[in-house]
């Protein structure tokens, strides 16, 4: 069932271009925005549990990059760079992480739970796995109704390992709903090894059981991530059936703030080995190669990602508070 | 009025609110094909197609959640939990997703849905098919919680709970499925969070939900033939609490029975005590008892199963008690 | 991963022929048995819920028989069978189904519910596939004290797309754990067939995900059933690894007692059709092939069987119930 | 005596009860290799090996179910669960089955297991995240529950647990893990169900467990500043709840407030203001008040969150309340 997939390298005319150009915008702007959010964590003016995803840009990335205005997307706890991929504003959700009212969950979800009704964007949720249903829920929905969107979660490998997965991606498959499932393998469950938690290695073998069609991906390739998807997409939007992605891919940073980079679970020549196949440097040396890319526009993109994050800190800085009064909003619909 | 069973009302209600809004779907166990486990949706796969009549496999936390995803995105699901029971395996949508929902999300996402099926013991089920759980979804802030002793209740509370713009447990009683009753003809929907008096009475308040209010019914109409005149609420809703209806009959009659069927500890009794005798503590002449069901797991023997559970004579007594005679 | 068995029959010597004539006998107990407690259920001396093991009576024979006296067994709530077969009396598990204090759970459990300490037996369990991590405990427990015991677990084949089942065959798998997961594919999950309610229609498949040994086994030929067992057995105490057996049978009576047993979801001519390969009869017409059981044989078998059924019905319905003070006791260990 | 934090409190309790019983093990995400997610079973992989400190995948249905099989045919386990929150997806092997084992067993399976970890919030932890779910599990007969507030306690209690035959459902103060307190040196166990005076007092009862225990102490000093001298009761043990320790404070007190971290609905001070009215009607001058987390999941704004818990001035406002000034 599963394939692993080599991108299939297009020619470079100026729509790839283009399109390289907006995917290293991307990956930049979500590397420089969580190192920044890293920052603000240690001057504390983040709290609670912050998860980055340094590292796995090219997966939000490529695969968001694949979707309409009108699909679903829900995610995890890990889930900043997906919120920008989709298009939310530094602004937003660095004001979300501040816990301020101008963020995208007007302050009450933080980190962890990030959402954006105009985006279709569900979430941000913060117990593993629980969200994969809920995405199938939004692919039902589309079915329901007769559409042809997509809804896509984004979880980690070792999610794969509860119930919630199981019993969802057989549902999807009995009942074919245009849903992609997102198996982003980092490698660990917080110090947990995937061979240490999964019998079995190659994740997407598991989709076998459900009779899924399912594909490995090499997630540091934004490229390849792209074209992985756009044949998931295609299968869910045309055929509505589902599609397994394991995306293999790494994070160079600790689990949350509070978790060390190296050390415990894993060395430090293991993180400098996976910095080797950085996405954002594979990329760029591509568009380099292509001559999409040179000193100049690249030092451009760094300024502009910089001032758009500077932008968005100082915005979550100034931003106020949540009213007082919000406490007791929202539990209920009639609330407000 | 036509006399309906506490099922058809339900059903009527499942019906009635599946053509109003095709948004309305029913999704669970044996749903479709098989009419129900209780027959609740008897017909329904035949009138509305499996498109919205829809059978699961049994994966109670999966479709859980996929209820919630629908919901969050425009749909309003009706999530059949073949028991309450069950519902344990699934928990974790309801209070950490459903309940959640609208809060984490800054008021965006609403989760328009209703979780129902019947809980409570039915007759020899055993531990693990007798259980009481209102009290646990009640602690839960972001969920509703609604318990009809009536087919005319169980109708038009269900209608309301489907038209709820939040997630609705729904607990219906196994035991009341052949219940009948006088079911208004035309349209209506009983408002969640207001209880009923059910029988009007000015020595003491029974306060009941489900299947206890028929037991307090009795327990009354013995009373009656004592010279106790007892006053029988029906809770209805039990999140949020009717406490205006309670401590305006506790006023009045001074004295108070909390009755359920589920466990003491930190049960909805537990809480009706609390709302007393922080809003009526100087009305009060006595201390509010409770009858509830014994605190041990539901044994399967039918007369130990009986000794479980609550019942008139134990009301009957507890009333006397707090009339001091 | 998924082989199907065939059969491999051993000469029949005389062994051979007490082994044969032992498993129809408990397999033809099984059968009255259950009749005998239909016909009880109907006369209300057995309350709540009651599910007849009526056509598979070869998946509890045939496996049990390959245990051991300290090998745990686990079950759901379509027990008696299971019960019977590793050697609980007649008199213990009708008096349970009746509720009294003679019964093998004391009265308190019921038909849902059989546990024998002293057989290893750990239930008798009703919420569909909450058993399973169980019995990998006991598989746990098992190696964790160093012994080669085994511990096998029944359940339904609708019970295999909960999560229950999927997080316990991983870590079953992961951990070498000597446990045999018995997946009795009778069809149907009270009303659903099983291609309505998995994604995939050969369960033995799902054994892929997990890394784990899996065998689809004819459910009907008790011989079949056993010397799959065997190799399961000797893999889990040679070896300390799993195996997930899907046996392929069918009951042919309703799912519990208020449910028909065609007429909805299955018609009468399937049923009829699956009786032609009784496991009863199956055997009955190997032995006389074989020369092990002639017409009197037969006769005499069934006689006895009735016996003790009828006894056990006797016995059960002048057993005492529990003293009323038992309501309270055994809720917590000081209790009594 | 030694000062240890309560994390390491636990850290010992685990040790002691590990060497002295080889039946005893711990199993849980992320206690092994990573010596737990709070650290609390730091080094214990290490000196008991991958056998008896198991790592598992995220499973905590499976794990769980695991705990209890072992525990039936013999082993204590302890059963780490990252957090209290998470339980909600193992909380049908809680309840439906170590709950009821030996009940429905006819008192053949003993389940002689600990699920311990973290519960109620934290700091900024979200509405998914920072949950009280103690008045859930002592609704449910079959389990105790038990929430140590300081380290001795910690470590006695968690001991108990341990050697207890019974599901035990421990419950640590997330916030509690670095408080540091004076533990015995020799070896003690602290019996469960027991409550503990941890502050006398004879104008008002303060009932607390867990992290309110801290919250009622300081309010106390604080009332103590205004001449009120309040008495502040640890339940220690939630169930069994030791009610006479509660009735014998109030009938010399007269009134009450009970401070608790979870939500209001039916939780542990609804149970206990049952208790009291019911066994100390008329020592009671005031209702009993409680002082309890908002009615809302937590927000994660650090001065929503702030607002939402229960604190020393909400507790010294109550306590004018009972008294009347
Ligand atoms: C049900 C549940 N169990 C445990 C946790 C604690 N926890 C949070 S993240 C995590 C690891 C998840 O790893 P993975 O799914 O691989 O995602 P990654 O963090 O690598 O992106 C754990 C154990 C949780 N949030 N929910
Ligand atoms: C978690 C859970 N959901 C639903 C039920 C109700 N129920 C009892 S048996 C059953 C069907 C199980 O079918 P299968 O696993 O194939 O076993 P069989 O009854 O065929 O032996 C269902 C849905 C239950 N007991 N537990
Ligand atoms: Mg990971
Ligand atoms: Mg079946």
């Amino acid at each position: 069932m599963a394939t692993t997939t080599k991108p299939d390298r297009k020619a470079s005319t100026a729509d790839a271009a283009a399109l390289h150009r907006q995917y290293l915008r991307q990956m930049l702007l979500i590397r420089r925005f969580e190192e920044k959010a890293g920052e603000a964590y240690s001057l504390g003016k983040i709290g609670g549990f912050c998860h980055l995803y340094i590292g796995q840009e090219a997966v939000a990335v490529g695969s968001i990059a694949a979707l309409r205005a009108d699909d679903y997307i829900t995610s995890a706890y890990r889930e900043h760079g997906q919120a920008l991929a989709r298009g939310m504003t530094s602004r937003a959700v660095m004001a979300e992480l501040f816990g301020k009212a101008a963020g995208c969950s007007h302050g009450k979800g933080g980190s962890m739970h990030l959402f954006d009704a105009k985006l279709g964007f569900l979430g941000g949720h913060g117990i593993v796995g629980s969200h994969i249903p809920i995405a199938a829920g939004a692919a039902f929905a589309i079915k329901y109704r007769g559409g042809d969107g997509v809804s896509v979660c984004y979880f980690g490998e070792a999610a794969a390992n509860i119930g919630a997965f199981h019993e969802t991606l057989n549902m999807a498959s009995l009942w074919e709903l245009p849903a992609i499932f997102i198996c982003e393998n980092n490698g660990y469950g917080m110090g947990t090894a995937v061979s240490r938690a999964s019998a079995v290695k190659d994740l997407s073998e598991r989709g076998t059981a459900y009779d899924m069609p399912a594909e490995a991906v090499d997630g540091q390739d934004v490229l390849a991530m792209r074209e992985a998807m756009d044949r998931a997409v295609e299968r869910a939007r045309k055929h509505s059936k589902p599609t397994l992605l394991e995306v293999r891919t790494y994070r160079y940073v600790g689990h949350s703030m509070s978790d060390a980079a190296h050390g415990t679970y894993r060395t430090k020549d293991e993180v400098e080995e996976f910095r080797r196949r950085d996405p954002i440097k594979l990329l760029a040396e591509r568009m380099r190669a292509a001559g999409q890319l040179d000193d100049a526009g690249w030092e451009a993109l760094e300024a502009e990602v910089k001032a758009e994050v500077e932008d968005a800190y100082q915005f979550a800085e100034e931003a106020p508070d949540p009213d007082p009064a919000e406490l007791f909003a929202h539990v209920y619909a009639e609330d407000r | 009025m036509a006399v309906l069973t506490y099922r058809d009302a339900l059903n009527q209600a499942l019906r009635e609110e599946m053509k109003r809004d095709d948004r309305v779907f029913l999704m669970g166990e044996e749903v479709a094909e098989y009419d129900g486990a209780y027959k609740v949706s008897r017909g329904l796969l035949k009138e509305f197609g499996p498109k919205r009549v829809v059978d699961t496999p049994i994966a109670e936390l999966g479709f859980a959640g996929i209820g919630v995803g629908a919901a969050m995105v425009g749909l309003r699901p009706v999530i059949e939990m073949m028991t309450w029971n069950f519902a344990l395996l699934a928990i974790d949508q309801i209070v950490n997703a459903a309940a959640k929902m609208r809060y984490m999300s800054g008021g965006q996402f609403s989760v328009p849905m209703v979780f129902r099926g019947p809980g409570g013991a039915a007759l020899q089920l055993a531990a693990q098919h007798s259980q009481s759980f209102e009290g646990w979804y009640a602690h839960i802030p972001g969920l509703k919680v609604v318990m009809p002793a009536t087919p005319a209740d169980a109708k038009g509370l269900l209608k309301a709970a489907i038209r709820d713009d939040n997630p609705v447990v729904f607990i219906e009683g196994e035991m009341l499925y052949n219940m009948k009753g006088e079911v208004p003809d035309e349209e209506y929907v009983t408002p969640i969070g207001k209880a009923d008096i059910k029988r009007a009475g000015r020595d003491v308040t029974l306060v009941s939900h489900s299947k206890t209010v028929g037991v307090a019914l009795k327990a009354a109409e013995q009373l009656a033939t004592e010279g106790i005149d007892a006053e029988v609420i029906d809770l209805r809703t039990i999140r949020p609490l009717d406490t205006e209806t309670i401590l305006a009959s506790v006023t009045r009659t001074n004295r108070c029975v909390v009755v359920e069927e589920g466990w003491p500890f930190a049960g909805i009794g537990a809480e009706v005590v609390d709302t007393i005798q922080r809003g009526a503590f100087d009305a009060l002449d006595a201390p509010v008892l409770r009858v509830t069901g014994a605190d041990v797991p539901m044994p399967y023997n039918k007369h130990l199963e009986k000794a479980a559970k609550a019942d008139p004579a134990k009301v009957v007594l507890a009333v006397k008690r707090v009339l001091y005679i």
